[in-house]
């Protein structure tokens, strides 16, 4: 449309073209409606309005008609719900293979971690034409990563994780707002996604001061804080082996088993009492309070790490000698 | 006039006695009616005000009109005066006990010691919140979202929620009345087939009444327990949930939507077929939406929540029910429109009202199909696109119907007729206003500005300068009437009994009616809106 | 137009003005008390759905919680609400035959059984205030963990079930405050002889208010008290 | 509300029932039945409503 007057935001993601679709049918559907009401009661009240001697002629009313506007509105409904849920399944289900961004929500900032190991503050950059995952929490109150370009929103929970993907199309500099109310400078809780090409997003990478991974980093944590003690690769430890872990289901130890994902890890560092794995006694301390959210991503990361084959990861964890991860089991 | 000035001297429920005992300690309906007309118009211009000072906060995009702080209390004040003063308690508390018993034909509600106790907690509700907002005011939202509200926001939250937990116990008492004497005290003959569907669309109000609020009040007692004695509720740090919180918010705070907007739904339909002088068309089924609103209405309620968090399959089942219940909304437009059809149509000021709420009701309910929609709701909600659906259907549907009832009902209440042309006017200016104000937020919404934005990136502020613009001109529209009514009370035409020549009992009686609104309990032998053996009065429609 | 109110054929001095005959002004007060318990039903579903999330989640702090609740008290207690049911059915049986002087040694002693109600639910609380159960800066749940090795429990999940414990029993005790305070007044009504077999219609709405509460401590009792009471392994 | 006077004997009946049942209710979450003791419970629960609904409160 003319830029003058946008009536919509730039298409920068593959859901911004088919979200608008349904809004573009959405917006004629309503006009026709609207129109069409709008019509027929201006024909209706010149046509019928109150002129000397003309009685009104009661109706009582017909059921067929009635049941005609009732089944297509529901009929028309229903389309427009099945096409708005296959959007839906598909900007709620994550590709696997997305490269991963940690987002840390705080009042009044956000801080993102790639798994190269950029921190950046209400900056994003990403290359085009790739799966960007956000993993995502907050430490304080509850906000929303909204960015309109790419039609993506998912409000970022304290206490968990919630996880939203895009994949961007178009180069530009696109807004970022934090789209749920959270206090004194909600609306200052802003940013910008960087979507760039490829070689330009190496070059960015390259520039960034080199920290060594995320996985790397949570791999440090992971000593510092003594887990390996506990969580041995090479003989049966006191705690589970974590080797391949991640995305796998989990026997626990009153019988349910729940799948390992990113909120197990994070619920089973801060509050381990809460799911024991079968065959282990409850004997892990409460990291509640002790571990930023930061390097709970680290240690998220560097667990996921652990998935993969030791030649072909990003970073091979150098504490890995004789068990061999097994392939990682499709999610 | 044809018929002969009935002298002002006559008995009537408004000077029966006077002096201020009789006011504060009536337990006639039409008196606590007219006690809610004055408390709701004060807390709407409050409200109103509020509202005034966001669209001029938002008429550049930098903040410097007020703090930051300031303005999060603004649109939170604004939010809980207009929802918890206003909407709910508009067309209930002063239409409906005005006239429910006076359309079933009884001599009053079915505990009028009880309704004067709903007033007195709305005004000690409304003192609280008050003296709320005079001391400091709360910035929670009127949705206040936990942890936020719990944990993190150092306003007035305790005050707050109290003031609405007995203001909620004020609108349980309305709806509690309005079942009792709809469903024991109708006169003779008037089966519930035949019932006035003003009397339908409160009965179905009522129920969600008491079904939901009771769950607002233990949601905010939790709030208020969880921030008083710091418990963990609510609080994830502390092994609480923020989305319970929110998944017992929206179960009463969706239905409370309908308890805005179905009464507003029953005035249309009684003004409708009068002005067309023709039976409601399809009669059951507008009645039978009323309910179906109703029981719908409890089972959509995370509708709110697709974004929030909450799992991908929960989100699809609330989608698909969110649109069964916008089918009711549906019929009742078609039927309404259905009505005008071989009628004999005119146009006062009431009728001007329904053909707006007709209109701007369709509008606002088109545009909730937009948010039931999963994949647009995903990129829309939490933006100005459900700013301007909501403010649709409560400013463009529940207070156009408010008005046009206020109008219709005006010679019943007072006994005077409000002046025809100022009325019209006011109409249109109304009309204009409120388009100007919220058609524009349909597209900054979806450019994605989003909602509580103090200050905003530039590229959206033509639109925000058209939307402040036409915020002024709706407050003039919404001034008009408050003045020309008192006007009316006092030099307006003495209305006879059925100035509209409208069917219902409660233009069977005087206007203004007797304290005990009937001399000899009416016997209801005809079926409801019998327009064919009511004569059309000559000179309403072309009366200046 | 007179404007004198209606004739009405027999004038009982309690019909109020705006009903035609004491009978529809009966139905229209009962159906009036039960739309009111359907309001309270919502009020306290609110918390009791909050209970049902919380113990499927935190199902272990809830069966160690509900252990450190006496049970005896808490039996003894159900068996005093059912005591104070049955005193105000016979009362109200008492009111419909006029017996003026059973009625008011019925209401007292249905007054009598809710204090002692809430006495015992006071000695419950102060056991739970010496034992630190009580949610707020110092709760701690050493003991429980101590004494129940068995059952792995984290404080915060603790408190989150001693929050619930104290606001439903609390809501529970504020409406039989409310309940007693009635009581009381309508004892008072009641030995001034105001209730003949044709009107006593406030016995018969109090007896369905404490019914009603009766209900929901019947629910409370299982709920709260024996969620998870089978021998330890 | 209904005309006819309820006997005494009946209430005093519903009124052993209901201590009856308490006491089963408290004595049955001792034995181990599993997943089943909340089902037991909630079932005599309901059932001592239903009494107390149906008679004290003239509902029959």
């Amino acid at each position: 449309m003319f830029d003058t007057f946008p009536l919509w935001p730039a298409r920068a993601s593959t859901t911004a073209g088919s979200v608008d679709a349904l809004y573009i049918f959405l917006v004629a559907l309503a006009a026709f409606m609207s129109v069409s009401i709008f019509i027929m009661i201006v024909v209706f009240a010149t046509r019928f309005r109150r002129r000397k001697g003309v009685q009104a002629e009661q109706i009582e009313g017909s059921t067929p008609l009635e049941l005609t506007w009732t089944v297509i509105p529901l009929g028309i409904f229903m389309v427009i719900f099945v096409w708005g849920a296959v959007i839906y399944f598909r900007e709620r289900t994550p590709p696997r293979g997305a490269t991963e961004v940690y987002v840390v929500a705080k009042q009044w900032m956000w801080k993102l971690q790639h798994e190269e190991g950029q921190r950046e503050i209400n900056e994003l950059h990403v290359p085009v034409g790739r799966d960007v995952k956000m993993i995502m929490t907050s430490q304080d109150v509850i906000h929303s990563f909204y960015v309109p370009a790419f039609r993506m929103k998912q409000d970022v929970l304290p206490g968990r994780y919630t996880t939203a993907w895009f994949r961007a199309t178009r180069p530009g500099t696109y807004h970022l707002f934090c789209a749920e109310y959270c206090g004194t400078m909600h609306s200052g809780m802003i940013g910008q996604v960087v979507v760039m090409e490829p070689a330009q997003y190496e070059a960015w990478l390259g520039g960034g001061a080199a920290m060594g991974s995320l996985a790397a980093n949570g791999e440090s944590i992971f000593q510092q804080l003594g887990c390996s003690t506990c969580h041995r690769f090479d003989t049966q430890g006191r705690g589970p082996n974590l080797a391949g872990l991640f995305g796998k289901p989990v026997q626990l130890e009153d019988g349910r088993t729940v799948v390992a994902d990113e909120n197990y890890i994070r619920e089973s560092i801060l509050s381990p009492a809460a799911k024991i794995v079968s065959g282990f006694k409850p004997i892990m301390p409460v990291f509640q309070g002790l571990v930023s959210e930061e390097q709970l991503s680290a240690l998220v990361a560097y667990i996921k790490s652990l998935n993969q084959p030791p030649a072909g990861a990003a970073a091979t964890p150098s504490l890995l000698p004789g068990t061999k991860p097994q392939q990682p089991k499709v999610q | 006039m044809a018929t002969a000035a009935i002298t002002a001297d006559r008995t009537n429920y408004l000077n029966q006695e006077y002096g201020i005992k009789s006011w504060l300690l009536t337990t006639d309906h039409k008196r606590i009616a007219l006690l809610y007309l004055l408390s709701i118009t004060f807390f709407f211009f409050i409200g109103g005000f509020f509202a005034l000072l966001i669209r001029l906060e938002l008429l550049t995009p930098a903040g410097d009109l007020v703090q930051s702080d300031t303005y999060n209390k603004l649109f939170t004040m604004h939010g809980q005066v207009m929802v918890f003063f206003f909407l709910i308690p508009s067309i209930p508390a002063v239409l409906g006990n005005f006239l429910v018993p006076l359309m079933i034909g009884a001599r009053d509600l079915a505990f009028p010691r009880i309704n004067l106790l709903s007033w007195y907690l709305y005004i000690i509700a409304g003192v609280m919140m008050l003296h709320c907002i005079l001391t400091g005011g709360v910035d929670t939202g009127w949705t206040f979202y936990t942890p936020f509200s719990t944990a993190f926001s150092n306003t007035k939250v305790i005050e707050a929620g109290l003031a609405i937990f007995v203001a909620g116990f004020s609108s349980i008492l309305t709806g509690l009345n309005f079942v009792v004497t709809i469903h024991r005290m109708r006169a003779p003959g008037m089966t519930w087939s035949r019932l006035p569907l003003f009397i339908w669309a409160h009965y179905a109000t009522s129920i969600i009444q008491l079904l939901g609020t009771p769950v607002l009040a233990v949601t905010l007692v939790l709030v208020v327990l969880e921030r008083a004695l710091h418990l963990g509720i609510f609080d994830p740090t502390r092994g609480g949930d923020p989305l319970l919180f929110q998944h017992l918010f929206w179960f009463y705070s969706h239905p409370a939507v309908y308890i805005m907007i179905l009464p507003s739904m029953g005035v249309v339909s009684e003004i409708v077929p009068c002005f067309c002088r023709k039976r409601i068309f399809g009669y059951k089924f507008v009645a039978m939406s009323s309910i179906g609103i109703a029981v719908f209405g409890f089972l959509v309620w995370a509708h709110h929540m697709f974004v929030a968090g909450i799992s991908l399959y929960s989100a699809l089942i609330f989608s698909i029910l969110s649109y069964m219940v916008a089918v009711p909304s549906a019929i009742k437009v078609f039927n309404w429109t259905a009505t005008m059809y071989k009628g004999s149509i005119s146009f006062a000021t009431p009728m001007l009202y329904a053909f707006g709420f007709i209109g701007l009701f369709t509008m606002g309910g088109l545009t909730g199909l937009f948010l039931a929609a999963l994949g647009i709701d995903v990129h829309v909600t939490d933006t100005y696109f459900v700013i301007a659906h909501f403010h649709y259907i409560m400013v463009g549907g529940a207070v156009m119907g408010y008005l046009g009832g206020m109008h219709f009902w005006w010679p019943k209440i007072s006994g005077r007729m409000y002046p025809e042309f100022w009325g019209k006017l006011a109409a249109m200016i109304v009309f204009i206003g409120f388009n100007l104000t919220f058609f524009p937020q349909f597209v900054l919404g979806y450019l994605g500005m989003p909602r509580r934005y103090w200050q905003y990136p530039p590229e959206f502020q033509v639109l925000n300068v058209l939307s402040t613009a036409g915020s002024t001109i709706l407050a003039v529209g919404y001034i008009l009437p408050m003045v020309y009514f008192l006007w009316s009370m006092r030099y307006g035409k003495i209305a006879e009994e059925n100035p509209w020549g409208a069917s219902g009992l409660e233009w069977m009686t005087s206007s203004p009616p007797p304290t005990f609104n009937f001399d000899h309990t009416p016997e209801v032998t005809w079926e409801a809106y019998n327009y064919e053996n009511i004569p059309a009065p000559e000179e309403v429609a072309v009366e200046r | 137009m007179s404007d004198s109110p209606i004739a009405v054929e027999e004038h009982n001095p309690a019909l109020r003005h705006h009903f035609a005959d004491m009978e529809q002004q009966r139905q229209a007060s009962s159906l009036g008390m039960w739309v009111f318990l359907a309001t309270e039903v919502m009020f306290f579903g609110g918390m009791f759905c909050a209970y049902l999330i919380y113990r499927y989640w935190y199902y272990n702090e809830f069966a160690a919680g509900s252990r450190s609740l006496d049970i005896w008290l808490g039996t003894i207690n159900t068996a005093v609400l059912i005591c104070s049911s049955l005193t105000v059915a016979l009362g109200v049986r008492a009111a419909q035959m006029g017996k003026r002087k059973l009625l008011v040694i019925l209401l007292l002693l249905t007054i009598v059984f809710g204090l002692a109600f809430l006495g015992i639910k006071g000695v419950e609380w102060y056991t739970k205030f010496q034992e630190h159960h009580i949610p707020g800066s110092s709760f701690n749940v050493d003991d429980l963990i101590k004494e129940y090795p068995q059952i792995r429990i984290d404080p915060s999940h603790q408190q989150i079930f001693f929050s619930l414990y104290f606001a439903m029993t609390g809501l529970h005790a504020l409406h039989m405050i409310i309940g007693v305070g009635i009581f009381a007044v309508l004892t008072f009504y009641a030995w001034k002889s105001l209730y003949t077999p044709e009107y006593h219609t406030p016995i018969e709405l109090a007896g369905l208010y404490w019914h009603f509460v009766d209900i929901i401590w019947i629910y409370l009792f299982p709920l709260l008290y024996l969620i998870d009471r089978k021998p330890l392994k | 509300m209904s005309e006819h006077i309820v006997s005494s004997k009946l209430y005093l009946g519903i009124w052993i029932t209901l201590l009856c049942l308490t006491v089963i209710t408290a004595g049955v979450a001792f034995i181990d039945l599993g997943r089943l003791n909340t089902v037991v419970a909630l079932v005599i629960a309901t059932f001592k409503a239903l009494l107390v609904v149906l008679f004290f409160m003239h509902v029959k």
